[in-house]
C-alpha cells in the first residue's frame, strides 16, 4: 500500500485511565504491521508526531467531565470520518459516573482542599451522549483482539464481528465450570456483554461485570436468583453500578436497590 | 476406523467475476466462471449458492441465470450489508468463493398443461428468473405464462430490457410501483393489486412467488382467493443461514430446515408456519 | 461378560493407550467433575459425587471410593466430537486478484471416551443423526468421530436432575459402545463387569487380566441400573409432546418462563445434542489473509435469527419457546427422534434453574 | 512559543509520550527562569470520594481504574492497606506469586516506557514506529520484551491490563505449575534483551546533571522490595507506610496550584527507579548488579536522565527474579487468606513502576470504605520534575526555543510521569488552550 493511499487513525483521550489505548500498545505482534497499514496521524500516547486532521478513524477512550472536553469532542467527531468509542468511559460513562448518583461538589471536597479550581461537569457521560458514534467497543478494559478485529474491520470495510451475546457462551466454550452453579459464587456473566472471553469464572471469580450489559439482559431475574444466593441489596447496587454504572440496564437494576 | 470419506461442504470454489452488471442503485447482476476452468456448477431454478466474499463473509445468494447455460453462474445481489457489498464491489477479475447449490427448486414441470404466474416484489425476481428461462424453453407446453412484478419505484426494477424481451416472448408482463413520478404509465400499487386483472385460469394455474414475507404471504394469499390451490402457489422463504447444509441450525421455521427443505415450498405446507410470529 | 478388578480396569485403560488411543474421561477439576485427559485410573474421580438441583450442581464425598459414582457433569462429549471452534477453511489474497482456498482441517487423534453414560451414548447417536445423517455430512465431524474408542459405564447413580427413564435412553447402555461397565460395590471392594459391544471391544476385553462374570454378579449389575432407574430424579411426560407443542405456540407459560429466562445460552452449550454453530470472518490487518471458524452458537442470541431488516426471534419469550419446542418437538420433525436425552444439564446448569421438565408440564396445563 | 520584550514563553500544550495529559510551561524572563509548571489538565475522577461507601474487597479492582498502565501497583497497595487494617497474615508463597506477577508489570511497564516512550527522544524520533523504520531490530526487541511481560501478567491475572486475579487475603485461584511453564522460554529471551537494553541505554547520549533531593523507596530485607516492606530514605529515614503522614506533608505552594508532597524538614524528594536502585542496589539479583556496574551505574544513581539505564537494570532484575520465581514455584495451598472486616485503619505501600504507590483506608464493622487517600509516585515527584526543569532551561536557556521544548519534555520523561495517577490527586487548573 502507497503511503497516500493508507488511512488515517487518530487517538483520543477523554477521561479515562488509559488503559484502552494501552491495549493498542499491547499488541505487541501486530503494532509494525498496524503503523504499515494505517498512518498514526494522532495518538499522543504514542507519538509526538501529529498530523492534522481530518481522519479516516479515531479511536476515543474516556468520558466526558468537563465542559472543555465537551467542546472538544464535537471537534474530534468533526474531524473524524468515522469515530469509534472503546471502553466503558468512552461507552457507558466509566466508573467515574459513580459521581451521576452523587452530589459532584460533595466529591470534589473530599478529594480536593481548593474545589474551586477544578473545573468539572456533575455527570459523567457517554460520548454517543454528545456527538454520533459509528461503533461502540466494549469493556473495562477493551480486548486487544476486539480491538484489532474493530481496526481490520474499518481498514477492510466491514463491521466488526464483535458479537453482543452473553459472557456465558465464551465462558462455556472456553470450558470453564460454571462458578455460580458449581460454587454458589455470584457471577454477572448472564446479564453481561460477552469479549473478554470469560475471564473471571476462569479464575475462580464470578464476573463483574466490565463489559456492560449484554444484548437483552434479564437484569431483574439474575438480581432475584442472586437474592436467594445470599446478597443483600446493598450487594446488588455495589455489583450493577461499579464500572458501567450508567449503562441503562446495570443503572436502572441498581436503583431498583437503593 | 474409518478414514475421512467426505471431502469438506464448507470448502468453496474459487469462481472469477466475468461480468458485472449493475441493474439498479443497490444492485448488481454478478456472472461468473470457475477460476480452474470447465463448466460452473448445474442448477436447478429456484437453487441458490453461498457466495464467499475474501474475509467479509459468506452468504446465501440465489441463481439468477439460465439453467440451460452452464458455463456461467449468475448472481444478482443487493447490498444489504458488508458481504453484499463486498460481493458487489468486487472488480471484474476478482475472486470470489462458491459452494452450493443448494435447496428445492422451483417446480416448472408442474405448470406444463397449465398456466404458470409468477409474482415477484423487488429483489425477489432474481430467484424467479430461472424459472422464467426454464418456462421460456418450454413455452408451446405452457399454458398463459404471466409475470406480476412489483418494485418500490421505477428505477428500482430489475432486468429493465428483459421485461420487453419476455413480453416479446409470449409472456404477459404486468409491472407495479409502490411510487413513481409522472412519467411512470404503468399501475401503482402493491403486485397483489395485480394478481386480479392477470387473467390466468385458476383451475389449471401453478403460482410461483419471490419477495419480502408480508408480501408473499399477502400474494399467496391472493391467489388462493383467486382460486389457485394452496398446494399449487410455490414461495421462496428466506432465513439466517450460515452453512446451508442443515448443520447450524439457523434457518429452522418450525419443523423445517429452509435451506433444504427449501427455500421453495408449497404454500399449503408453509401457510400455517408463516402465521405464527417468531417461529 | 467378563469381570475387572481395578487393576483389570487399569489394564483396559493401558491397553487403550498401547493402541494409541488418548484417554478422556471424568477427573475432578474446579469443583465439577469434567471430561479431560486421564493417564490412569487414578485420575478418575474415586470417591466423588454430584449433587444437582436446578440452578445447582455440588460435589460431595462419598462413603466409598467408587470411581463412576456420579451422574453427568456440565461437559459433555461434544466438546470433543463437535469443539466449540473449528476452523473450516483459510483463504489467502494472491496477487492478481486471485484467492487461495485451504480446508481447515487437521487430522484428528484417536480418542477413547472413557465412562460414557448411556444418556450420552444417544446424545452421541443423536449428533451423528444431524451431522452425519443428513443431506450432507460434516466431514471433519465423521473424521472425529470415526476414530473414537467408547468405554460405558451404566449408571450406578441417579441426579435429582436425571430423566432418562422418560426418555428412553438410560440409565443402561445398550448401543453405541464398544465396551460397557458396570461398577460393583460390595464392602468397600470395587468390580467392574466389562461387556463389548463391537468386535474390536471384544479383542480388547480378551487381552484383559479378569475372569467370567458369575450368574450372581451379572444379576447384581442388573440390580445396579434397576436401583437408578427407580431413583430418577425428574420425569417427563413425552406423550404426544410433539403435537402438544405445535399446539401451544400461544400458551402464556412461554411469557411466564421469558420472565426469569437471561436468555444468557447456557442451555444450549452445556446439552449433548444443540448443535448450532455460527461462523466467525478474520482477517489480518494487511487484508491478504482470512480465516472461517466455526463456532458454537445459540439460539438465545440475537443474531442467531438476524435478517437484513431485523431479527425473527427478538422477543426472549421467542427464543425460549424456539429452544424448547426442538429439543422435544421439532426435533421429532426433522430427525426422528426427540432432541433431549434426559442428562438434565440445562436444569443444573442454568443459572436461575429453569427447569425443562416443569416447563414441559406447565404446558400441559389449559391456560386460563 | 512567544517572544515578547525580555519575556519567553516555552509551552507545550500536549505532553505526548506520557501517560495521561498534561502540559508543560516555562516562562524566562531576561535569561532567568521566572516560572518553571508541570500541568495536569486530566479531567478529575474522584476515585478517594466515590470508594467511600464501597466494599474494603472491591478497593484493589476499582483503584486499579486509576491507571491502566499500573494496574497491579494499585491492587497490590490497596491490598496491602486492606490487609494491614484487618490483621490479614498472607503466606509466603502467596507473597510470592504477588512479586511475580508484579515483575510482569514491571517489565511491560518499563520495556514500553524505555523503548515506545523514552528511546525516541534519545535517537530523535517522534515515535517507536517511526524509530522502527530505522531501527527496526531495536523495536522489536523491546515490543517483544514488553510481551513477555504481559504474558505474565496474563496468566497470572487473566489479562494484561486491570488484571481479575487478585484479591484481599492474595488471588482468586492460584496458577498450576504447567500454566507458568510456557512462560520461561520468553522470559529467557527477555533477559537476554534486557541485557542487551543495558548496554543501549548506557550508550546513550546523556547531560551531566546531579541531584541531590532525598530519595525514598521501600526496602526489604532479602528482596529488591517491590511488593512490599518499610519506608527508607537516602538520608536515612526508615519508617512503616503506617508513618508515612508523620514524614510526608502536602503543601500548597504559591505559584502553583499543585499540591506538592514534601518530606517533614526535608523538602523536595524523589521516588521510582534512581531511588529504588540508590537504596536497594545490593538487592538486585547479581545478574542485574554486573550488568549496573559494567555499564558504569553505581550507588548513588542522582542523574535523571540515567534513569533510563536504571529501568534497563530494572528490567534485568524483574525477568530474573520472574525467572527465579517461577522455577522454585509450588502453588500456595490456599490462593488466599480469609479476611473479615472489622473497624479499622490500614496503610499500604509498594513500588509501582513509577515508584512508591501508598493508599490509606478507613472502614468500618462491616468492611465499607469510610475514607480513602491514595498517594501516587506522580505526585510525589512533581517537584522534583519541576525542579529539573528549572536546572534545565537556566542551563541551556540560549538553546532555541522548539529545541529547549523538546529537551524539557525529554527531561520530563525521565521521571515517567504517569498523569492518569496522578490528576486524581493534584489540584487541578483546568487550562485547555
Ligand atoms: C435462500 C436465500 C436466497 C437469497 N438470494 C438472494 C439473492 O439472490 N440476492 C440478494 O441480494 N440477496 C439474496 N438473499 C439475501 C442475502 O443472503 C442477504 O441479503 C445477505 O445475507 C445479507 O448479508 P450482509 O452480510 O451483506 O448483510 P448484513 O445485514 O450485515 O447481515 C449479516 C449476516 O446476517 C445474515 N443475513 C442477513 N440478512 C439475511 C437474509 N436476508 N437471508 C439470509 N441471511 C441473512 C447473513 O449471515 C449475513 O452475513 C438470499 C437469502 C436466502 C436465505
Ligand atoms: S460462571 Fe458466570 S459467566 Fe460462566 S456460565 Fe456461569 S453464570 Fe455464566
Ligand atoms: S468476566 Fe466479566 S468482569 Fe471479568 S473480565 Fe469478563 S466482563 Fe469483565
Ligand atoms: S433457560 Fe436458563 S440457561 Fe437457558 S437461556 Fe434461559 S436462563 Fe439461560
Amino acid at each position: 500500500m502507497t503511503a497516500a493511499a493508507r488511512k488515517t487513525l487518530a487517538v483520543w483521550k477523554f477521561a479515562s485511565c488509559d488503559g484502552c489505548q494501552l491495549s493498542l500498545l499491547d499488541c505487541e505482534d501486530e503494532l509494525l504491521a498496524l503503523a504499515d497499514a494505517v498512518e498514526i496521524a494522532h495518538f499522543l500516547e504514542a507519538s509526538s508526531g501529529v498530523v492534522a486532521g481530518p481522519y479516516d478513524l479515531s479511536l476515543v477512550e474516556g468520558s466526558i467531565t468537563t465542559p472543555e472536553d465537551a467542546e472538544r469532542i464535537k471537534e474530534v467527531r468533526r474531524s473524524s470520518r468515522r469515530l469509534v468509542t472503546i471502553g466503558a468511559c468512552a461507552t457507558a460513562g466509566g466508573i467515574q459516573a459513580l459521581r451521576n448518583f452523587a452530589d459532584v461538589r460533595d466529591f470534589m471536597s473530599v478529594v480536593y482542599a481548593t474545589p474551586a479550581y477544578v473545573s468539572t461537569l456533575a455527570t459523567s457521560t457517554a460520548i454517543s451522549a454528545h456527538v454520533p458514534v459509528d461503533y461502540e467497543l466494549h469493556g473495562c478494559p477493551v480486548n486487544k483482539h476486539q480491538l484489532l478485529e474493530v481496526l481490520s474491520a474499518y481498514l477492510n470495510d466491514r463491521r466488526p464481528e464483535i458479537p453482543s451475546y452473553s459472557v456465558c457462551v465464551e465462558c462455556k466454550r472456553r470450558g470453564n465450570v460454571c462458578v455460580m452453579v458449581a460454587r454458589g459464587t455470584p457471577c454477572l456473566g448472564p446479564v453481561t456483554h460477552a469479549g473478554c472471553g470469560a475471564i473471571c469464572p476462569a479464575y475462580d471469580r464470578g464476573c463483574y461485570g466490565c463489559f456492560g450489559p449484554m444484548e437483552s439482559p434479564n437484569t431483574r431475574s439474575l438480581a432475584g436468583w442472586l437474592q436467594e444466593l445470599g446478597a443483600s441489596d446493598r450487594d446488588l447496587l455495589r455489583s450493577f453500578r461499579t464500572y458501567n454504572a450508567a449503562a441503562g440496564p446495570f443503572r436502572e437494576e441498581s436503583e431498583a436497590h437503593g | 476406523m474409518a478414514e475421512p470419506a467426505t471431502a469438506s461442504h464448507f470448502l468453496p470454489e474459487p469462481y472469477r467475476v466475468v461480468r458485472r452488471h449493475r441493474e439498479t442503485a443497490d444492485t448488481w447482476t454478478l456472472d461468473l466462471e470457475p477460476a480452474a476452468g470447465g463448466d460452473a456448477l448445474a442448477f436447478a431454478p429456484g437453487q441458490f449458492t453461498m457466495v464467499y466474499a475474501f474475509g467479509a463473509g459468506e452468504v446465501p445468494i440465489s441463481l439468477s441465470g439460465d439453467p440451460a447455460r452452464p458455463e456461467r453462474l449468475v448472481h444478482t445481489v443487493r447490498i444489504a450489508g458488508a458481504t453484499t457489498r463486498a460481493i458487489c464491489t468486487l472488480d471484474r477479475g476478482g475472486v470470489l468463493g462458491i459452494r452450493g447449490p443448494y435447496g428445492t427448486a422451483w417446480p416448472v414441470d408442474r405448470a406444463l398443461g397449465g398456466d404458470l404466474v409468477i409474482a415477484a416484489g423487488g429483489i425477489g425476481l432474481a430467484p424467479l428468473r430461472p424459472a422464467l428461462y426454464a418456462a421460456l424453453a418450454r413455452r408451446e407446453e405452457l399454458g398463459r405464462v404471466v409475470l406480476l412484478y412489483g418494485g418500490r419505484s421505477p428505477d428500482q426494477l430489475l432486468y429493465g430490457p428483459e421485461l420487453e424481451r419476455w413480453r416479446a416472448a409470449g409472456v404477459d408482463v404486468h409491472v407495479t410501483v409502490d411510487r413513481a413520478g409522472r412519467e411512470w404509465r404503468g399501475p401503482i400499487g402493491v403486485v397483489t393489486t395485480l394478481i386480479e386483472r392477470a387473467g390466468f385460469d385458476p383451475e389449471r394455474t401453478t403460482a410461483l412467488v419471490c419477495g419480502p414475507e408480508v408480501m408473499m404471504r399477502f400474494a399467496a394469499a391472493g391467489f388462493v382467493r383467486a382460486g389457485v390451490g394452496a398446494e399449487r402457489v410455490f414461495l421462496s422463504m428466506e432465513r439466517n443461514m450460515k452453512c446451508a447444509l442443515g448443520q447450524c441450525g439457523r434457518c429452522q421455521l418450525g419443523p423445517v430446515f429452509v435451506c433444504g427443505d427449501g427455500p421453495v415450498f408449497r404454500y399449503s405446507e408453509i401457510e400455517p408456519l408463516l402465521a405464527v410470529p417468531e417461529l | 461378560m467378563k469381570v475387572l478388578d481395578p487393576r483389570g480396569l487399569e489394564a483396559l485403560l493401558e491397553a487403550l493407550v498401547e493402541r494409541g488411543y488418548r484417554l478422556i474421561g471424568p477427573t475432578v477439576a474446579d469443583g465439577a467433575i469434567v471430561y479431560e485427559e486421564i493417564r490412569s485410573i487414578a485420575d478418575l474421580p474415586a470417591g466423588w459425587t454430584d449433587e444437582q438441583e436446578a440452578g445447582t450442581y455440588r460435589l460431595r464425598r462419598r462413603d466409598d471410593d467408587a470411581l463412576f459414582g456420579y451422574a453427568v457433569g456440565p461437559q459433555s462429549w461434544k466438546r470433543v466430537l463437535h469443539p466449540p471452534s473449528v476452523t473450516l477453511f483459510r483463504a489467502r489474497r494472491d496477487g492478481d486478484g486471485g484467492m487461495e482456498l485451504v480446508d481447515g482441517a487437521e487430522e484428528p487423534e484417536p480418542l477413547a471416551f472413557i465412562g460414557v453414560r448411556s444418556c450420552d451414548l444417544h446424545a452421541i447417536a443423536r449428533l451423528d443423526r444431524v451431522l452425519l445423517g443428513g443431506r450432507f455430512v460434516d466431514a471433519a465431524y465423521e473424521a472425529r468421530r470415526g476414530r473414537v474408542f467408547v468405554v460405558a459405564v451404566n449408571c450406578g447413580v441417579a441426579a435429582s436432575t436425571c430423566f432418562c427413564v422418560s426418555m428412553e435412553t438410560g440409565p443402561r447402555a445398550t448401543s453405541g459402545y464398544d465396551v460397557a461397565l458396570t461398577e460393583l460395590l460390595e464392602d468397600g471392594d470395587r468390580h467392574y463387569l466389562a461387556e463389548a459391544g463391537t468386535g474390536r471391544g471384544e479383542e480388547l476385553l480378551a487381552e484383559l487380566p479378569g475372569r467370567e462374570a458369575t450368574a450372581g454378579e451379572v444379576e447384581a449389575g442388573e440390580q445396579v441400573v434397576e436401583r437408578t432407574a427407580a431413583s430418577m430424579g425428574r420425569e417427563l411426560d413425552t406423550e404426544g409432546l410433539p403435537e402438544l407443542l405445535a399446539a401451544s405456540r400461544d400458551h402464556p407459560r412461554w411469557d411466564e418462563v421469558a420472565d426469569r429466562c437471561l436468555t444468557c445460552g447456557n442451555c444450549t452449550m452445556v446439552c449433548p445434542t444443540c448443535f448450532c454453530t455460527t461462523v466467525e470472518d478474520v482477517t489480518d490487518l494487511a487484508g491478504t489473509e482470512a480465516e472461517r471458524r466455526q463456532v458454537w452458537d445459540s439460539c438465545f442470541t440475537l443474531d442467531f435469527t438476524y435478517l437484513h431488516g431485523g431479527g425473527v426471534r427478538t422477543s426472549p419469550r421467542g427464543r425460549y419457546r424456539h429452544w424448547l419446542t426442538h429439543k422435544l418437538g421439532t426435533w421429532h420433525d426433522q430427525f426422528g427422534s426427540s432432541g433431549c436425552v434426559g442428562c438434565g444439564r440445562c436444569i443444573a446448569w442454568c443459572p436461575v434453574g429453569i427447569d425443562i421438565t416443569e416447563e414441559a408440564a406447565a404446558l400441559r396445563e389449559a391456560p386460563e | 512559543m512567544a517572544e515578547n520584550g525580555g519575556r519567553r514563553t516555552i509551552k507545550t500544550d500536549f505532553l505526548a509520550r506520557v501517560e495521561g495529559e498534561g502540559a508543560m510551561r516555562v516562562v524566562i524572563r531576561e535569561g532567568s527562569v521566572e516560572h518553571v509548571e508541570l500541568r495536569i489538565y486530566e479531567p478529575p475522577r474522584f476515585f478517594e470520594a466515590f470508594l467511600r461507601g464501597r466494599s474494603f474487597l472491591e478497593a484493589p479492582d476499582i483503584t486499579a481504574r486509576i491507571c491502566g498502565i499500573c494496574p497491579v501497583a494499585y491492587q497490590m497497595s490497596a491490598c496491602n492497606a486492606m490487609e494491614d487494617a484487618l490483621g490479614v497474615v498472607v503466606d509466603e508463597p502467596v507473597w510470592a506469586l504477588r512479586r511475580l506477577l508484579y515483575c510482569g508489570e514491571w517489565i511491560e511497564s518499563h520495556a514500553l516506557h524505555v523503548y515506545l516512550l523514552h528511546a525516541p527522544d534519545f535517537l530523535g524520533y517522534e515515535s517507536a514506529p517511526a524509530m522502527a523504520r530505522d531501527h527496526p531490530e531495536l523495536v522489536a526487541q523491546g515490543l517483544e520484551l514488553k510481551k513477555a511481560g504481559n504474558q505474565l501478567m496474563t496468566v497470572i491475572g487473566g489479562r494484561e491490563i486491570h488484571p481479575v486475579n487478585v484479591r484481599v487475603g492474595g488471588f482468586y485461584r492460584a496458577p498450576t505449575r504447567r500454566e507458568l511453564a510456557p512462560l520461561v522460554e520468553p522470559l529467557e529471551r527477555a533477559r537476554e534483551i534486557a541485557l542487551e537494553t543495558v548496554r543501549v541505554a548506557a550508550a546513550l547520549p546523556c547531560p551531566e546533571l546531579e541531584l541531590d533531593h532525598e530519595l525514598v523507596a521501600l526496602r526489604q530485607q532479602g528482596e529488591y522490595a517491590i511488593e512490599r516492606g518499610r519506608i527508607v530514605s537516602s538520608r536515612g529515614r526508615d519508617f512503616t507506610p503506617r508513618e508515612f503522614d508523620d514524614h510526608v506533608v502536602e503543601e500548597h505552594v504559591e505559584r502553583s496550584n499543585a499540591l506538592h508532597a514534601q518530606l517533614v524538614g526535608g523538602g523536595t524528594y524523589l521516588v521510582g527507579p534512581l531511588a529504588r536502585f540508590t537504596l536497594g542496589f545490593d538487592e538486585l539479583t547479581p545478574l542485574a548488579r554486573e550488568a549496573a556496574v559494567e555499564a558504569g551505574l553505581e550507588p548513588p544513581a542522582r542523574n535523571p536522565f540515567k534513569s533510563i539505564v536504571v529501568r534497563s537494570v530494572e528490567l534485568v532484575h524483574a525477568c530474573d527474579e520472574a525467572l527465579r520465581l517461577i522455577g522454585g514455584y509450588e502453588p500456595p495451598d490456599r490462593p488466599y487468606a480469609d479476611v473479615e472486616p472489622r473497624a479499622s485503619v490500614g496503610f499500604g505501600a509498594t513500588e509501582a513502576p513509577r515508584g512508591l504507590l501508598w493508599h490509606r483506608y478507613e472502614l468500618d464493622d462491616e468492611g465499607t470504605i469510610l475514607d480513602a487517600r491514595i498517594v501516587p509516585p506522580t505526585s510525589q515527584n512533581q517537584r522534583a520534575i519541576e525542579h529539573d526543569l528549572r536546572w534545565f532551561v537556566e542551563r541551556y536557556a540560549d538553546l532555541p526555543d522548539d529545541e529547549l521544548g523538546l529537551r524539557c519534555e525529554q527531561a520530563i520523561r525521565n521521571h515517567d510521569p504517569c498523569i492518569s495517577c496522578a490528576t486524581h490527586f493534584l489540584q487541578l487548573e483546568v487550562d485547555r488552550r
